[in-house]
Order: C-alpha cells, then structure tokens, then sequence
C-alpha cells in the first residue's frame, strides 16, 4: 500500500497495538485474553493500555492455563463473543493444543454450520531475540495441517495492522502467527487504506531468475538476500505469502512460471515443513516450468538450540543465498 | 477430611402451580444430619426428608418426571435394538441414569444453556431435542446433527472433558451479558480425572462465572472404576477450588431436581459455579461396542438393580394413588409410539451427500477446500462418465 | 521374512499383544500403561491378559488423562523404567500433545543426552472401521515434524511384532501408530527370526513403471492396486516406508531411479502431510529422474467425515490407480 | 469452608547431632490452636510454637541455614548483575524466596529426587549442584547444564506444570522399586491452574505415589496476583484429590524446614502425596525482563521486606548468641569468594559449539539428523574454505 497522509510510521508491536484498540472500539463483542494482557499489557506490549482503557470485562487477565484460554474462548464465541487470545511464547500453545485441533477446529463442522468460531489465536513465534527454551519456536505447520483452521503470518507493520483486523474479522477461527524478531521494525501502516485479501500472497519484489518465498519474520532476510544477490547480478523475485493456511499457490505458480526457479524459506524445521508442501504443490502446478527442484531452506530437524547458537541455525543471508546458488547451478 | 457442602444456604426457586403436600409419607433420611448423600425418595419409594434439600411438586410433575424416564429409557433401548439391527454404528446407553438425567434436565430453564457428554439423552429430552436426531452421529450421518441453539443444549462431545471449558466459557459470556441465566456442563467420573476439567473449576470460579458442573458419577468409565481416578468423594473436589460441592442420589429423581435447582440458583444469584456429584449407575454396557462381563460382577449390577431410579418413582406415585393402571397403560402406548417413531425414523434417515465432506469445513471458505471439492467432483464424475458410456 | 518352522499365523492384534507380552517377560523394567489396559485388555484387546498374568504393577489401568499418563510415562523413564502407553485411539492424544512435544521430545537433548526416554507411545490410527468422530484419524504428521520423536507404522502382523520389539528396546521416544483397520487381517510371524532395522522401508513388490510409496493401513491399498494395475499391464512398485520419521529416502530413491515415477498414499490430509514431504524431498534427490511430479492420494482437507462417508474419503483402489493414470499420462 | 491438615500426625524424621534447645525463647503462636499459617519463627526474629510441627537443631545447623540463605542470595544477586552486565539473557530471581528453597532443601535426604521450576537455585544449592552449572541456561549456552542423576535434581523446566506430572511418574517409579525415598515437585501459584498440576494431583492420589508438591505461593505469575488462581488458598485444593495440603510461612525456614520434613515422611512412610504451599513474596522481578512497577505497588513489597526471611533468621541467631560479628564477617568473606568464583566461571564459559545443534536429538541417531548435520558441515566447511583462499 503506498503511503498517504493517513499514514503512520509505527513499528509492528505498536502497529498490532492499535488494530487491537480498533477492533475493541468497533465491536463491542470483541475480547482479549491471556496471560498478563492486562496492567502488564502483555510481556511485549501488544496490549499496552487497552485494560485500562476499555476495562477488566474486556481485556481479561486468565488463570496460568492454555487449555483453559483457548477452551473458555470457544464458549465466549459460542455466546456470540469474538475472543482475541494470546499465547505469551510460541512454545506455550501447545497445552491448548487439544482444544485447538479436536474443538475450535471442528466445531463448526461438527454442528453443520450451525455454530460459528470467530476466534483468533495470536502466538509470537519464531526466534532472534535471544531467549531461553520455548521462546523461539515456529510451530506453524502443526497448525496449518489442521482443517478448520486457517493460519496467517504477517511480515511489516501494515500487515500486522489490517490482517488482524481481518483476522478478528473472520468468522474462522485463525491462528495468527506475529514475528516476534520484527516487533520493533518500524513500516508505515495506513489506517485508512482498504486492505487486499487476508489469505492473497504479494510479490514484495519482482525478479526474473529465481523466486523466494517466504512469511513472517524471513521475508525481510529473503529481502536483504534478493539485494545482495543483485549486486552479484542475480535478479530474484521475493513472495511474501501472508497466509500459510490457505497458501496462495497462484500467486507463487505464477511467479514460478516466470523465473522457473524456488526457494522457499522458513525458521520452522524443514522436515514436514511449511516448505515441503509448497515444494510438492508448486511442483505439481508448474513440473515443466521448473529448471531446478524446489529448495528448502529452514531449521533442522533438531530442538530450538540455546540462545548462542541460533544465529548459526536460523536462515540467514548466506544460507538462503547458498541455497539459490545451488537452485541456479542446476 | 471431609468438606462440607454449602450449598445448602441457597434454597431452590420454586416453580408455580398447586402443590400436593406428601409429608404424611415422608420420614427423615436415616443418616445424621447431613448425610453425604442427598436422597429425598429412597429405593423402596419412600419419600424422606433432607435438611437442606427439598422438592413440593404437583402431581402432574411428578407424573411427569416418571414420564419422562420412562420414555428416555424406551428411547435408549430401542437405540440399543438399533445398534444390533446394524443401523447404528455405536449407541452409548443411559440405562441407570435416567434420574440424573431427568431431575437435572427439568431443573433447568429455556435460557439456560447445556453441554452434555455423549450420553445425555435424557437431558436432551428435557431440552426438547427431537430423539432420532440424537442418532445421526451413531448412525454416522454426521457429528451431530441439532442446531444447538434452538433448544440450548450444545452438541455431544466426545473428547472427555472438553466441554466443561466450553461450559465455562459460555457462562462467563452469560455474566458478561448480564443476563441471569446459567450453564451445565456434563460430564462423568472419569472425566473428573482430565486436566480441562480442572481449569473449567479455576476458570470458573475464579470469574465466579455462572456454571453447575454435574458429573453423573455411574461408578466405572469404560472398564475402570471410580477409585482409578479420585480416592475421595468427587464433589470433594470443588471445596479446593473455592465453591462448593454436593452429592446426591443420582437414582432419585426429586434430589436431583431438587439439588439442580439450588446449584442452578446458587449460579444465578451471582455466587458461581457449584459442582453436583450424582451417584448412579451405568447398568449397561460402556457403549455397544464393550463388554462388561470383563471387568464387574453381575452381583454389583443386581445391587444397583434394587435403586433402580424408574422402580422407585413408581412404587412411590402408587403409593400415593398418583398414577394408576390406565395411566401406565397410556404410557406404554406413548413408549411403544416414541420406539415406532424412532425406528422409522432412522429407516428412512438419507445418508449424507458424498460431497457434504467438503461443507462447514469453514464459515468463509478456504481456497484449498474449493480446489479439492472442484477435484473430486470430477473424479466422481468420470466415473459416472465411464458408466454412462 | 520367509516362512519357518518357527512362524504362526497370527491377526496384527494378536501379534502386537504377544510382542507386549515378550517385552514384559524379558525386561522387568518394561511397563504397559493406558485407559482401560488392564481388565479389558484395552479397547482393541492388544494388552488382553497381559494384566492377569503380569499383575497391576506392571500393567496399569490409569486415570482418564493422557496428559497425565505421558508425563508420569516421562518420570517413570526417568526412573528406569520402559513405559509403552496406549492411548485409546488417535483422536485422544491431542491432550497429551504438550506432554510428548515440549518434555519427551526434548529433554534428551535439554539434558545433552544425561537421561534417556525408552518411552513408546501406541496409538491405534485411522479410519475404516465405521467409528464416531475423532476414532479415525491419522496425525502422524503432527509428530513426525517434532525433533527428538521417531514415528513408525507396521502395516503386517510380522512387522507389528518386530517393529514393536524394536520400539521398546530402542532409548529414544517412539509413536507407534496401529493401523486399526487392519488389527484383524492375519500374516506370518516368525517369532525367532532376525528382524531388519526399524527404520528401513521395504519394496514389498517390485515393479518398473511407477512407484507407489505407503506405510500402515495404504500398503494393503497400494498391494491391490498394483495387483489391479498389472491386470492393466502397468508394473507397480510398492514401496512400506514402516518408518515415518526417520524416513527412509534411500529406499524410495532407488525405487524411483528405477521407475521414473512416484505416486505416495495415505489416509492423511494431503496438506501438511508426509506426502509433501517425500515429494519435496524425493524430487530434490531424483530431480533428472521424475518424468511426472509425484502426486500424492490422501485425505481432504476437511474433518474426517461422518462414518457413512469415509468410503467415499478414504483413499481407495480407484483413487490410487487415478493417481497411476495422471503420473503415467505425463 | 476449610480444610484441615492432617499432616500433622506424622512426625518428622529427626536427624542426629547435639541439640540446644531454645525453647526458653518461645512463645506460642498468637492464632488458635491451628493457625492457618505454620509458622516458627516470626518476622521479629523470636521462635513460637506450633502444635503440629517442630524442628529441633544444632547450632550448627541453626547457623547453616542462615549461611544458606546468605549465599544463595548472593549467589542471586551476582547472577543478576551479570545479566545487566550482558553476560546472561536472562535470570529469574528467588529473591525473597530463599527460606522456602532452603528450608525444603535442606530437609531432603540424598537419595530423594527434586523436580525444579526455573527459579530453584537455592534447592540447587541444597542437592550440591555448582551454582555456576545453573546460569547456562541463562546465558544461552545450554538448556540446562547438569546431570540430573548426579544429585537427585532435575533440570529447570520452563513449561509450567508439565514437572509434576514427571515428578510423580518418577515417585510411581520409587514406589515400584520398594525405595524409601521421596521426590519432590516446585511449582508456583500460577502453576497450580495447569491442567498437568490437577492431573499429577489424581494419578499421585491414585497410585499413592511419594510425592510431595512443593508450591512457592510468591502471590505473582508474572503481573497476574494469586486471586487470578485460585479464590481460596491454595493448600486446599489437595484435600479435594484426598491427601493432605498444609501452609506455611515461606519466610520462615524454621518452618518450612519442618513441614516439609513432616510431609516428605509422609510420603515416605507410604501415605502417599502431600501438597505444601509457602506462602512467600517474589521481592524482585518476574525475571530481568520484567518490569513488576507496571502492576504493582512499592507498599506491597516494603511490607513484605518487614518478614525477611534471611533478617528474621539473623535477629534470631544473634538473640541466642549463636552469631557474632565474627562469624557474620567470615560469611561475608565466603560471599564475595562465591560471587568471584560465578563471574570468574561465567566469563570463562565456553559458547557451545555450532555442531552442538545436532548431538543429543536422539539417543540411538536418526537419518536425518545425520544428513543435515554433514550437509551442514559442509555449508560451513565452504566458507572456511573461502576464508582459506
Ligand atoms: C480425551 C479422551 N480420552 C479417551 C476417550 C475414550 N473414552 C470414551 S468414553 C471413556 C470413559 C468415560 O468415562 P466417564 O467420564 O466416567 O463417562 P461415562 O462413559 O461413564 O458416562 C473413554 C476413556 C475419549 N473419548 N476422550
Ligand atoms: C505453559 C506455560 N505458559 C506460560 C509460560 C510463561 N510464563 C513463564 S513464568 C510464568 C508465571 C509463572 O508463575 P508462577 O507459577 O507463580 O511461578 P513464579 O514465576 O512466580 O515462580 C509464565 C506465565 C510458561 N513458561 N509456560
Ligand atoms: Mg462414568
Ligand atoms: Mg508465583
């Protein structure tokens, strides 16, 4: 979205702030919950100041209990409310797993349509920040392969603004995965603009010889490596996808049929990741197109290491660059 | 160590209409003063009184409950005959807890709301779910196949224990709305064991959100008995929780009623939730699919045999020259319509569109749905393509 | 395996309850646990009279909490003890999920291999068998993408015998999903024989034109569609995988080298499943040698149907062969 | 409503060595005969009596306790001025907390088994691990530095809850082998609303397992006070699983000492669980990454410095003339020579090397592993490579 004098500049965390204080005032059904969303406003901020200003019965701070959040959420909707829930770390959801997948999930199906699920399930996720076990994992794939769900994951301020919006929008119930690593990269948002699609790729940088694509926080790495591969005279088109379930398969085939090439990028261990599926739909959609197999770049199958050593394990630049090299060798 | 219930300091609402006073058969229960379990009829039919419980109905309702277990239980049974015709995959039946379920069921108002288990049928009577839609999900036509809104009363659930978060849920929503209506969660003994039945307690009283939680403790889950999964009393649990706990003879219809009532007015009046232990049994199988032989006496079996919750009401309304031979005669007539009902019913029930698979998999739709319901249709369809050649 | 004078007949049931009772007559450290294992014999009869003659301390009824029964199964471990828990049926790990990804998973790895957790998780999966809801599915991917878990699959009576031998001498987490459908089909098992390793696929029949890749309940599938194929003149290679996580990419590689083609079944969803996985993979590894993509026959992305429609859901003959067609076709 | 401890009937194991007895100093406590607090030793420094718990020690043991509390917080106050310093990510402070990790440390025997939090170092004191092995994890080097196996103590674990449903596995396991040894579960007040903790309370009560949970009530979970938790004190939620819960001045290491000796007996002695709650005060912050101003008040805190746990014990220990200033200058000595000797080894400790990303995913390997670890090397391999040039 190009900018205008509606917008603002606002780093992520603040820019989730305010779609969360937008959605508060627009919809009275609207509700947060989680662990220290209120005074504390969250361990990031992202509800600073919304407790005090649209109450306790609005922003509600829960008992030390995932099952329990996203359980009582699942009633809250059923009576017709709109839970927003956090999840304080990536690694912290999976208590609330079986409600996730056995209920929220299906729920609608189960009752025929009869019965709506308008919850949104915000998780930080994703490492770079240094932290200790449980605090920088990418679980998006045990989430995306849960029909009933769908899963988004936002790359920039903007993003993060209008796709929770839609998110808490939705009468799904969506997985909202925010790159914690990001919180403090500043974008313009809009808040004004008319949003695109919630579940529409984009094509944040346009090449001809290969494709990258990626969400959340590896959109801006794969940003710097398309920069740095430029200079080498390498010329690559970067997809962000947004959404992970559904995933725009258009929108990457597309880009595919015209570089011929893919690499896909994510923090997320590769195996049965995120990356395969892309891998083995792109490849079925666009088999005489592709002049090199489709690349993989991500975590290993291997636990979330301690802190000093996660630059070595998370995607960066070279990894992702060694990766298109390998793809163009072909 | 035992904790007492106070839930005794909240009396029952008492509904309207002309009451017949049956104290003159009435004794006090044998126990102290406040014993463990609250009963109001015992097994021979005799009425007793309880100090802190109590029930003054109209022979009509009390006809009434009798009705109504009467008729669940035929419904169960002719399910049961179902399952063994093979129209039913599975039928999980409530032989034995027709009480708890009956005297909870009519406890309840039209604004309340309920999550049952998968073996409420008798509430689910109560709430006025057509029967035979109870069965779609056994049949394997669907997961569940009522809107649960238009008579309150929530989907089965199978995964145990789930619902009583949901329950939690929905009654903090209720408080929110400042509506004065309350909410059951169902569930059974072995589900007092599961981590989620243990947060919809801190959940719930922590927001003092307006929920009974009745757990129809029927003595086994599957092939365990209640002492694989709590070494106390289960109503015990909710004193730790900070609210209180009650048990109540879960064959005795009238203290069912009576002491869903009172946890249902606690709720209400803004003191939170309450928990209900009723003490019955599960006189059949788990669900068609087990066999009991392999795990308890058919001696225990006989013992609760002489509770029987339908037996006790009758020999009571006799008693008290409240139903005679004709009206019985009438009831059966009713049951063997409500079985006739049933089994055509479920005989004429269509199976569900082959593309149904791809329906309310989500409210707004999902690209990948679409693709995949476009795919297969033409699968399907070259084969109708083959055929038609 | 051939045929020996040591093998019997045996139902997969019958064979996976005798392997139990070997495990627990060989090591007293071993221990079965679950609901309804005892008395019963679970609901299946895997554990039948394992209780009756190896008494309640070794095989124990707990309470209904499977949460509970994998973290007492991890403190067990820690103590020297080889837990096998059942969970009742697939649709019923989900409370547990917590419990095996964030502690059994890893804390091996958490304690740089100071402890170990000979933990095997079995869990009956898949559909087939005209259950209720959340008796039918096969979650096998929301595990395999877990580091510090190892996933296999026996899709025969000798392999159910000796894979979970395998699985409960082996020092590491083992889910060992039962393809429920097929409890009652009956094969040999040779009880004195020496079996391959755990982890390795097996071509159980060869072939030369397309290679069919399935593990558990789809082998059986896939075995009757090449036998229907080869009525056609098309030779099908089928390939058990018996391993989810590892997987035995070499295996497959060597298969596909062969054929050209590669067509992977399974009663999963499709999406995030580990036919993506094997496709993104197999495609990177034989990349000169596809001459089609590899497609992949699978669940929907949907819940698992009412039981009235899984026939139409569950991947069958017919939709294998489609499968056979379309990879052919290119 | 409450519920009363019957913890007291079992005495606590008495260890040996010379006694002074003290009690010329004590008064009974000022509550009724069974104050719901245990309490021995007050704010003010002077020793009470309880009817059901006492402790009888050395002046030696006296002494070592305070020396305990003195080093650990120490040890604490090191670790946090090294995160300010950079040298740890992160370090979560028992500041205020060291009675209750003392007093429960020092009263296990060897050969039973801890199952920590995050926040035990004085436990970790107490079971002898290095106190320098604690900061790796919080530095980023490892994700828990120790063998568990070489003192009976298990790793931090971070996911709350999830320890106590291992600690009682490990106590099914204890029982199983015929040992008489005992396993403790830490956990917070936020904690006692996980699932997991609910769960590992029905399967200890149900195997009777040796198992004692040990609850830090430090009134926090982060921003979020104990009425988030629970609205009645937490030591009662174990009487609803049927076994006994007792609370106990967190601050006061006489007590705390005591009642976990009593309940640590308990199990032992076949009775099975018993749940302690200390009632203590997390005095710094969440963790160094928290801000405790945005929700709560000074007040609270400063009134919460008044019962001290390490000043009550020094008021105390110089009344009796079992301190002097001599004796307080040598601790000093010993206080500084530890602090040296943490930043010393943390400034020291090696950062893991890359390859580490890939030992230990599996005990007996994995192909994949394998491949990614060659593949990886290589990758690395490439640039040294490149460098070389
Ligand atoms: C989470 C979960 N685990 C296991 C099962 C399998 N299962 C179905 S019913 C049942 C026993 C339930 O016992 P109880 O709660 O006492 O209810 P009852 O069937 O006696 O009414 C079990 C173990 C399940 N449905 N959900
Ligand atoms: C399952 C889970 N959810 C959330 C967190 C994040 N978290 C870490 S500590 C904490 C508060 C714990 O409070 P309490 O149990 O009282 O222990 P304390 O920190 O006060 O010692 C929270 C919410 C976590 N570690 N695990
Ligand atoms: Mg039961
Ligand atoms: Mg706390």
């Amino acid at each position: 979205m190009a900018a205008t004098t509606t917008a603002k500049t606002l780093p992520m965390a603040k820019a989730l702030n305010e779609s969360l204080r937008k959605a508060l005032e627009t919809d009275p059904k609207v509700l947060i919950m989680g662990e220290d969303v209120g005074k504390l406003g969250g361990v990031f901020r992202i509800t600073d100041g919304l407790q005090k200003d649209f109450g306790e019965g609005r922003v509600i701070d829960t008992p030390l209990a995932e099952s329990g959040i996203i359980g009582t959420a699942i009633g809250l909707a059923l009576r017709g409310y709109r839970p927003v829930a956090e999840i304080q770390f990536d690694g912290f959801v999976f208590p609330a797993y079986d409600q996730i997948v056995t209920q929220l999930a299906k729920m609608h199906a189960r009752a025929l349509g009869k019965v709506k699920l308008p919850v949104v399930i915000r998780i930080p996720y994703g490492g770079g920040i240094g932290a200790v076990e449980h605090h920088s994992e990418s679980p998006e794939a045990l989430f995306a392969h849960v029909a009933g769900l769908k899963c988004v994951s936002p790359s920039n301020p903007s993003d993060a603004y209008w796709m929770l919006q839609q998110a808490i929008a939705s009468d799904d119930p969506v997985i909202f995965f925010e790159p914690k690593r990001r919180y403090w990269d500043k974008g313009e948002v809009d808040t004004e603009a008319i949003p695109g699609p919630l579940h529409k790729a984009a094509v944040v940088r346009e090449g001809t010889d290969l494709t990258l694509v990626a969400y959340g926080p590896m959109v801006k790495t794969c940003l710097e490596a398309a920069a740095a591969a430029e200079e080498e005279g390498k010329s690559l088109e970067v997809v962000d996808l947004r959404s992970i379930s559904p995933l725009d398969f258009d929108t990457v085939q597309t880009s595919v049929e015209k570089t011929g090439r893919l690499v896909v990028v994510h923090e997320a261990p590769v195996f049965f990741g995120s990356g395969a599926e892309l891998a083995a739909r792109v490849t079925e959609r666009c088999f005489y197109h592709l002049e090199a197999p489709v690349l993989r770049v991500g975590g290993f199958h291997a636990p979330y290491p301690p802190a000093r050593l996660e630059e070595e394990y998370l995607p960066n630049l070279d990894r992702v660059l060694e990766a298109v090299d390998r793809a163009l060798a072909y | 160590m035992t904790v007492e219930s106070t839930a005794a300091r909240s009396k029952p609402r008492r509904s309207s209409g002309k009451r017949t006073t049956t104290s003159g058969t009435r004794k006090r229960s044998q126990a102290a003063a406040r014993p463990e379990l609250v009963q109001l009829l015992t097994p021979e039919g005799e009425r007793v009184e309880h100090p802190d419980y109590s029930v003054d109905l109209t022979p009509d309702e009390l006809r009434g409950l009798y009705r109504d277990m009467v008729l669940t239980r035929r419904f169960d049974a002719e399910a049961t005959a179902l399952q063994r015709q093979g129209e039913l995959g599975l039928w999980a039946s409530l032989l034995g807890q027709e009480a708890a379920q009956i005297g909870s069921g009519r406890a309840l108002r039209d604004d309340d709301y309920v999550f049952p288990t998968y073996r409420e049928h008798g509430v689910a009577w109560c709430r006025g779910v057509d029967p035979t839609n109870l069965l779609g999900m056994f049949r394997g036509v669907n997961n569940g196949g009522w809107d649960p809104y238009s008579n309150n009363f929530h989907l089965y659930t199978i995964v145990i224990g789930s619902q009583a978060l949901h329950a939690t849920g929905y009654a903090m929503g209720v408080a929110k709305d400042g509506a004065d209506s309350a909410v059951v969660a169902y569930f059974g003994d072995g589900a007092s064991s599961q981590g989620d039945v243990a947060e919809a307690f801190t959940f719930s009283a922590v927001y003092n959100a307006p929920v009974v939680f009745f757990c129809q403790n029927n003595q086994w889950a599957i092939s365990e008995p209640t002492e694989r999964q709590s070494r106390v009393p289960i109503y015990q649990r909710a004193a730790g929780f900070g609210f209180p706990g009650v048990r109540v003879d879960g064959n005795d219809v009238l203290a069912v009623l009576a002491v869903t009532r009172a946890a249902l007015e606690h709720a209400r009046s803004g003191q939170g939730p309450m928990l209900v232990e009723a003490f019955t049994y599960r006189m059949g199988a788990h669900t068609t699919s087990d066999d009991p032989t392999r795990y308890r006496k058919d001696a225990e079996r006989e013992a609760w045999e002489a509770k029987d919750p339908i037996l006790r009401m009758r020999t009571y309304l006799e008693k008290e020259g409240l139903i005679d031979a004709d009206w019985l005669s009438g009831l059966d007539e009713e049951s063997d319509a409500l079985a006739q009902r049933v089994r055509e019913a479920i005989r004429t029930m269509p199976d569900p569109d082959t593309m149904a698979i791809f329906e309310n998999v989500y409210a707004d739709g999902h690209a990948l749905v679409d693709e995949e319901r476009a795919r297969f249709a033409e699968y399907l369809a070259s084969f109708a393509d083959e055929e038609g050649r």
